[in-house]
């Protein structure tokens, strides 16, 4: 177990160590490889049954709203059972005013989802931020709900019967890019079957997984920027320990809230640029399953690592797709392997680095005390 | 907004609402108490509760057989099925900390990985339940249990084995079984109310709660204290799940989601980690719902509940009695 | 030596909960530049006299006021950015921040560097940054645990931890700095380094109010001390007129006796 | 400076790693018309159809009949054919969110040349402008929102009335037959459920006394139950599926309701009966031939023999769209434009049934018959004209 940790601090000291344009390139090589992926269609990734560019669209936005729940839940340790809220609002808002309401174009809509998102976000967080801890919990999962049963029940927004006819992005059809066959085990360039770039078409899904990679880095970039800031070490000093930041100058409140808004704000772009990519959508795609599907994600990956959210993303959204053949057992593998993870590895497959540091230390100290074998107690106090 | 139907129906509609509300309360029990002593949102309570509505099922139909039961051989078999209810309640409780979350205290995990633990032992309990064709036909005993097992994704009934008559309390109509229901579950929670209060396990239960390191020092063993609390969580789940079936009658593999929402917001609602809270919250809540379902229409009803819960929380922010199971606060 | 400007007045000040009475009518006031000791035995008050002034508990009748300005009413962290900082009786780091993102923190009470300077990285952001690396570091170095900075605060020795609070309290830049019982669990010669440290802390021209229970280090380094019993002010004056207070030395009596059980 | 000449050299590997890549051929194949018909008497071969719609998730209760429906029709057709044809499945989990991606790969299968489903009208309008892009045929047995059919989509086809033409024979069932003075509409907000119960509130007018809306999943229904007695009304209409409907008629009859419960096709379900004597009386209407006539019995009894239990709901619908698909193969037609003809012109007796279709993929003639809850099982009583 140490062993391993070792090794793979040995790992991230040697690329760390790498110079500035090695790793700049090493970026761009993997960004390159990450678009790529769907036309490389490789052997074993890619998933037989379910087309997998559709599948790599939806696994972007499952790292989308990751990210955005992970300011809230990782960074500012709020618990928000209700993030599906949000990305609804952002949906509806771009399918009202894409279709139902109004024919405006999607890029004139989506900035109006994720502001309406962020409002939302603020009039939910003004009340219910001042309540702490596991009542948010329930707070945030019954504002979950409520949105949902609104849209099942108002005529205004289409009721159970959904909205159709969602605008897509617009479409800029330079090129045609070729996929790989791997039929008869060497990988051969098809040029049957071709993507074109960047046409955001019915048939062909790639075009939307582009535009969500796309727009997962950015957010990616934008999430360090603010995370290496005053407002990122606001978030941590009150997730910490509010009282001590607090009466360190911190205003937590406002804070809080900002980290509230900000994850909606996240959340109702996922939720715009799904609503076009799937051009129809109706309440069924916002239960709260899903709000417990995303937090998964985020605690499955290690809450508080940005790149941990992601993995635990792709996992959340990508392995029930690539394992379709369990069919009826999905749902239990899926738990049994929730339950096995949070037994093997508490604090996610990938916590953030001064998590590993903590708990090593932690770990040397208790060796050093030898003898003393921490009682249950102790350890569940703690917890 | 329907004030003459609300008005005219009032008495019913409380009566109605505080039977759901008391089958909420027993299920708030369980959340509650690990809560008190865990800091922890069981979130799989529901599914104990679900597999206590499937013991007391199979154990009337196993029992009544096809000409049905009346009589004291009927209130036989319902005593039956309650104990059935009860101890599978309790047995699915403790697996579910054995397995899910003791592994986790030890290891001394963050909370929140607690809770996906208990997401994730959700699933597979009612995932189970829903797939139990399929899992017996790999023992080849599907056929055997064809009339359990069959069906195992849609709603299983024991409607029409037991009838009970609707009584007239002065002048209106009230059925008895929402009665009992009510009885049934006062009784229950007054019993564990005063088995916490009293007797040494119970003192165990609020010492922990209070203070896990110091009651460890002053010898009280919190594993086992912790067991008896899922004991007692489970055992309540458990006649929650016969009064529920006895009132509704059909029961469903993912019959416990909802519910159990809904009694974790009852025990927020009365103040988390409080068991008299419990009992409050969840008849208010059972109450406000029906009120409101008669007052605005039926489809608002979820609606009103988590209003009333933040609407609450907005003013008391620690439920309606405060929380803490070991009453004094740090 | 100190001159007279009251920088904080206590009036008054009154604080219940429920039936029963904190603080009963204290009054006292710290001078700019002195380091006032506030002493009394175990439940004295003296930790509701601090929360009541960094805005924790509502004083229930009487009034603080901070450099002429009444502070009840405000919030926590508007009362550290008016210049009040505190260190906790029991460590309050934040454990999984680095030493000195921990003094960052604090530092940060001065900046205002918002979500949009930060994702743009406006000049505000950098050059607020900067300012309060230099200053962290500083801070750092003058408590001696620069060498920790990246650190998380932790994994640092229990002496260090307590450096680092004083350190993070420090760079919220305040005109008065609490101390709440900095030297608990101190041996006497690290508890000599202290007191050599605080007299430093006040001659970069803060203003210190300590909390302490150990009476050689009060009596060593404050220029005034007020006491307290069951919330109430029971003496008020130089170390040596405390000294010999009969009042005081009949309530610490009881108490020495009860710390040496 | 050595550093990044070696990443200049790694790009340079990944540059002639491409142009290999690139040289190692291209998949420039025959296209499709080299396979023909190879089967015996005319029948395609090497061809699927599939099936659309939940086999697993919440939704899998009403999903399996429609699987077994058409696994019957395909395992009559296997029986006496020379090329055995697949059913494939593609399980949206009758969620919206699963079908877009389903539906792609569905349609880049140049094989598949038919789709039971999509079953549910969510992953309809979900996957309806992927099919129709692909020209892929499909016919529903199960989606009845009206709307789906003015999309425009040439490929999209239902074997069963929409919500249009069963909610006014139910208004019509309601005032001619039942006399009613007062009745209650109540829904479950699904959008089967409240289309029909719009339909019918329509159809009845000064005759609905009250509606409500119950939630799907939900299982008190005690203020609903409430309101209807309060009303005095002497029938109840319920748009929805027989889950809530079991639950829902039982609570009425507790609550001191007498009247006649009365509910759509999403209700006749074996499961209903489930409800015991409180079902009694119920009337349910249904777009689908009684079992008296000898072809549908036929169908009961084979299925029941087949699964070992009775046709569940739009069991028989699934079985009718399977069969379109499988007569058109029978024919020797392999590919999607000869079968969507095939499909639009396509006029045979079905179990449910004449089939045939309009322009807008609408069944042409919809025939609603009644049935009714007598002695533990649901008795046909007559065309509802």
């Amino acid at each position: 177990m140490s062993n391993k940790t070792s090794k793979a601090g040995g790992f991230r000291a040697r690329v760390t160590g790498l110079p500035k344009p090695v790793k700049f390139l090493g970026w761009i090589v993997l960004a390159l490889l990450a678009y790529a992926l769907p036309l490389l269609e490789p052997p074993f990734i890619s998933t037989p049954g379910v087309d997998f560019g559709g599948v790599l669209f939806v696994v972007t936005m499952y790292g989308l709203v990751a990210l955005g729940l992970n300011i809230v839940v990782g960074y500012a340790g709020l618990l928000d059972l209700g993030y599906v809220g949000f990305y609804a609002i952002g949906a509806y808002t771009v399918a009202i005013l894409t279709s139902f309401h109004a024919n405006w174009p999607l890029l004139l809509a989506l900035p109006v989802g994720m502001l309406a998102t962020l409002l939302g976000g603020i009039i939910l967080g003004t009340p219910t931020l001042r309540v702490r801890g596991d009542y948010l919990a329930i707070v945030t999962l019954g504002f979950g709900e409520i949105i949902r049963l609104v849209a099942v029940n108002t005529e205004w927004l289409g009721t159970s019967k959904g909205i159709s006819n969602i605008a897509r992005p617009p479409s800029l059809e330079l090129f045609e890019i070729p996929h790989l066959n791997w039929d008869t085990g060497v990988p051969l360039v098809d040029f049957n079957d071709s993507t074109t770039f960047i046409e955001f078409g019915v048939l062909d899904q790639i075009p939307y997984y582009w535009m969500g990679l796309t727009v997962v880095i950015l957010v990616l970039i934008a999430d360090k920027l603010i995370k290496d800031s005053r407002v990122g070490r606001a978030w941590e000093a009150t997730r910490e320990d509010e009282d001590a930041a607090e009466l360190m100058g911190v205003p937590t409140f406002r804070f809080k809230l900002l980290a509230f808004a900000t994850g909606a704000f996240v959340g109702g772009l996922a939720g715009g640029l799904y609503a076009s990519r799937q051009s129809f959508i109706n309440p069924q795609s916002f239960l709260l399953l899903f709000s417990i599907l995303f937090l998964a994600a985020v605690v499955i990956g290690g809450q508080g690592n940005r790149w941990g959210v992601l993995v635990g993303a792709v996992l959340v959204a990508y392995l029930p797709q690539r394992f379709r053949e369990f069919d009826d057992f999905r749902v239990l593998v899926f738990g049994l392997a929730l339950v096995a993870l949070a037994i093997l590895r508490p604090e996610g497959l990938f916590p953030p680095r001064r998590t590993v540091r903590a708990k090593q230390l932690e770990q040397e100290l208790d060796e050093l005390e030898g003898a003393h074998d921490g009682h249950d107690g102790e350890a569940a106090a703690r917890a | 907004m329907d004030f003459d139907f609300f008005f005219n129906n009032l008495p019913q509609l409380t009566i109605t609402g505080l039977a759901f509300g008391a089958i909420y309360a027993l299920i708030a029990l369980g959340y509650t108490m690990v809560y008190g002593v865990l800091q922890l949102i069981n979130f799989a309570h529901s599914e104990v509760f679900m597999y206590g509505t499937f013991a007391t099922l199979w154990t009337v139909w196993a029992l009544t057989g096809s000409g049905g039961a009346s009589g004291m051989q009927l209130v036989g078999i319902l005593l039956l099925a309650l104990v059935m209810s009860m101890l599978t309640s309790a047995l699915v409780a403790l697996l579910l900390e054995r397995v899910a979350y003791r592994p986790l205290i030890k290891r001394n995990a963050p909370r929140l990985i607690a809770l996906i633990s208990a997401i994730g032992a959700s699933f597979v309990l009612a995932e189970l339940m829903g797939l139990r064709d399929r899992v017996t036909g790999w023992f080849g005993l599907d056929d055997t249990l064809d009339r359990y097992v069959s069906g195992a994704r849609i709603n299983a009934s024991m409607s029409g084995v037991v009838n009970m008559p609707n009584v007239d309390i002065f002048g209106i109509p009230v059925k008895t079984v929402d009665l009992l229901v009510i009885g049934a579950a006062l009784l229950m929670m007054v019993v564990v109310d005063q088995f916490v209060r009293r007797s040494k396990l119970g003192r165990g239960i609020r010492a922990t709660a209070q203070d896990q390191e110091t009651a460890a020092l002053m010898g009280v063993n919190p594993t086992r204290t912790i067991q008896m609390t899922f004991l007692i969580g489970g055992l309540m789940a458990g006649v929650a799940a016969f009064l529920y079936m006895l009132k509704i009658e059909v029961t469903k593999f993912d019959v416990g989601f909802l519910l159990g929402v809904k009694a974790f917001a009852a025990a927020v609602l009365g103040g988390i980690g409080n068991l008299r809270g419990a009992l409050l919250g969840g008849l208010l809540l059972g109450v406000a719902e029906n009120w409101g379902a008669a007052l605005i229409g039926t489809e608002w009803r979820h609606v009103v509940a988590f209003v009333l819960l933040v609407v609450i929380l907005l003013f008391r922010p620690t439920g309606l009695l405060g929380e803490s199971l070991g009453k004094a606060r740090a | 030596m100190p001159d007279h400007t009251k920088v904080l007045e206590v009036e008054n000040l009154t604080l219940k909960f429920g039936g029963l009475t904190a603080l009963d009518d204290v009054s006292f006031h710290i001078a700019e530049g002195e380091i006032l000791g506030l002493i009394g035995p175990n439940g004295a008050g003296k930790t509701t006299c601090f929360n009541a002034i960094t805005g924790v508990y509502r004083p229930t009748s009487g009034s603080i006021r901070f450099r002429g300005e009444s502070l009840v009413g405000k919030k926590r962290f508007q009362i550290t950015q008016a210049g009040i900082a505190r260190t906790f009786q029991n460590i309050r780091l934040f454990p999984t921040m680095t030493a000195l993102e921990n003094v960052l923190v604090g530092a940060d009470a001065r900046h205002s560097t918002g979500i949009f300077s930060a994702l743009f990285r406006l000049p505000k952001h950098r050059r607020e940054e900067a300012e309060g690396h230099d200053r962290a570091m500083e801070l750092l170095r003058f408590m001696g645990i620069q060498r920790h900075a990246d650190e998380l605060a932790a994994n640092l020795s229990y002496g260090d931890q307590r450096r680092l609070e004083i350190a993070r309290a420090m760079a919220t830049n305040p005109k008065l700095i609490c101390l709440d019982e900095p030297a608990a669990g101190f041996n006497p010669e690290e508890k000599r380094v202290l007191m050599d440290l605080i007299r430093k802390v006040r001659d970069q021209g803060y203003t210190v109010l300590l909390i302490e229970h150990d009476m050689r280090l009060v009596m060593g380094v404050t220029d005034r001390i007020v006491v307290l019993e069951f919330g109430k002010l029971i003496a008020e004056g130089s170390p040596a007129e405390i000294r010999d207070n009969p009042a005081v030395i009949a309530a610490y009596l009881g108490v020495e006796e009860e710390d040496a059980s | 400076m050595i550093r990044s000449s070696k990443s200049w050299q790694a790009v340079a590997v990944a540059a002639v790693a491409g142009l290999v890549l690139t040289a190692c051929g291209t998949t420039e194949d025959g296209g499709g018309d080299a396979s023909g018909s190879g089967g015996g008497d005319g029948a395609a071969c090497d061809v699927t159809i599939a099936f659309f719609g939940p086999e697993t998730g919440p939704a899998a209760g009403l999903g399996a009949p429609i699987i077994q429906g058409a696994q019957l029709a395909l395992d009559e057709y296997n029986a006496d054919a020379e090329c055995q044809i697949e059913m494939l499945k593609f399980d949206s989990q009758g969620s919206p969110d699963e079908a877009p991606a389903l539906a792609t790969e569905a349609a880049g299968d140049e094989a598949l040349i038919g789709i039971v489903g999509p079953a549910f009208s969510g992953e309809s309008a979900a996957a309806g402008p992927i099919f129709a892009e692909a020209g892929l045929p499909t016919i529903s047995p199960s989606a009845t929102n009206p709307t789906l059919a003015d999309n425009g989509w040439d490929t999209f086809h239902r074997v069963l009335g929409n919500d249009a033409t069963q909610g006014p024979a139910a208004a019509t069932y309601i005032s001619d037959t039942l006399s009613s003075k007062a009745t209650f509409v109540i829904d479950d907000a699904s959008e089967y459920g409240a289309g029909l119960a719009q339909e019918v509130e329509g159809g009845l007018g000064d005759v609905v006394v009250g509606t409500d809306t119950i939630q799907a999943g939900d299982t008190d229904f005690s203020a609903t139950a409430q309101r209807v007695t309060a009303s005095k009304a002497d029938t109840v209409f319920f748009g929805g599926y027989y889950a809530e409907a079991t639950i829902l008629v039982s609570q009425l009859k507790d609550a001191g309701f007498d009247g006649t419960f009365v509910a759509a096709d999403g209700v006749k379900d074996p499961a209903f009966l489930d409800a015991g004597k409180d079902a009694e009386g119920s009337v349910l209407t249904c777009p689908c031939i009684p079992n008296t006539d000898p072809a549908v019995a036929e169908f009961a009894s084979a299925y029941e023999e087949a699964f070992g239990e009775a046709a569940g709901t739009y069991a028989a619908e699934a079985y009718d769209a399977a069969n379109v698909f499988l007569d058109g193969i029978a024919e020797g037609i392999d590919n999607r434009e000869e079968m969507l003809e095939f499909v639009n012109n396509y006029d045979e007796a079905g179990v449910t049934k004449q089939v045939s279709f309009d322009e807008k993929g609408e069944p042409s003639e919809v025939h609603v018959y009644s049935y009714k809850v007598e002695g533990g099982e649901i008795v046909p009583e007559g065309e509802i004209s």
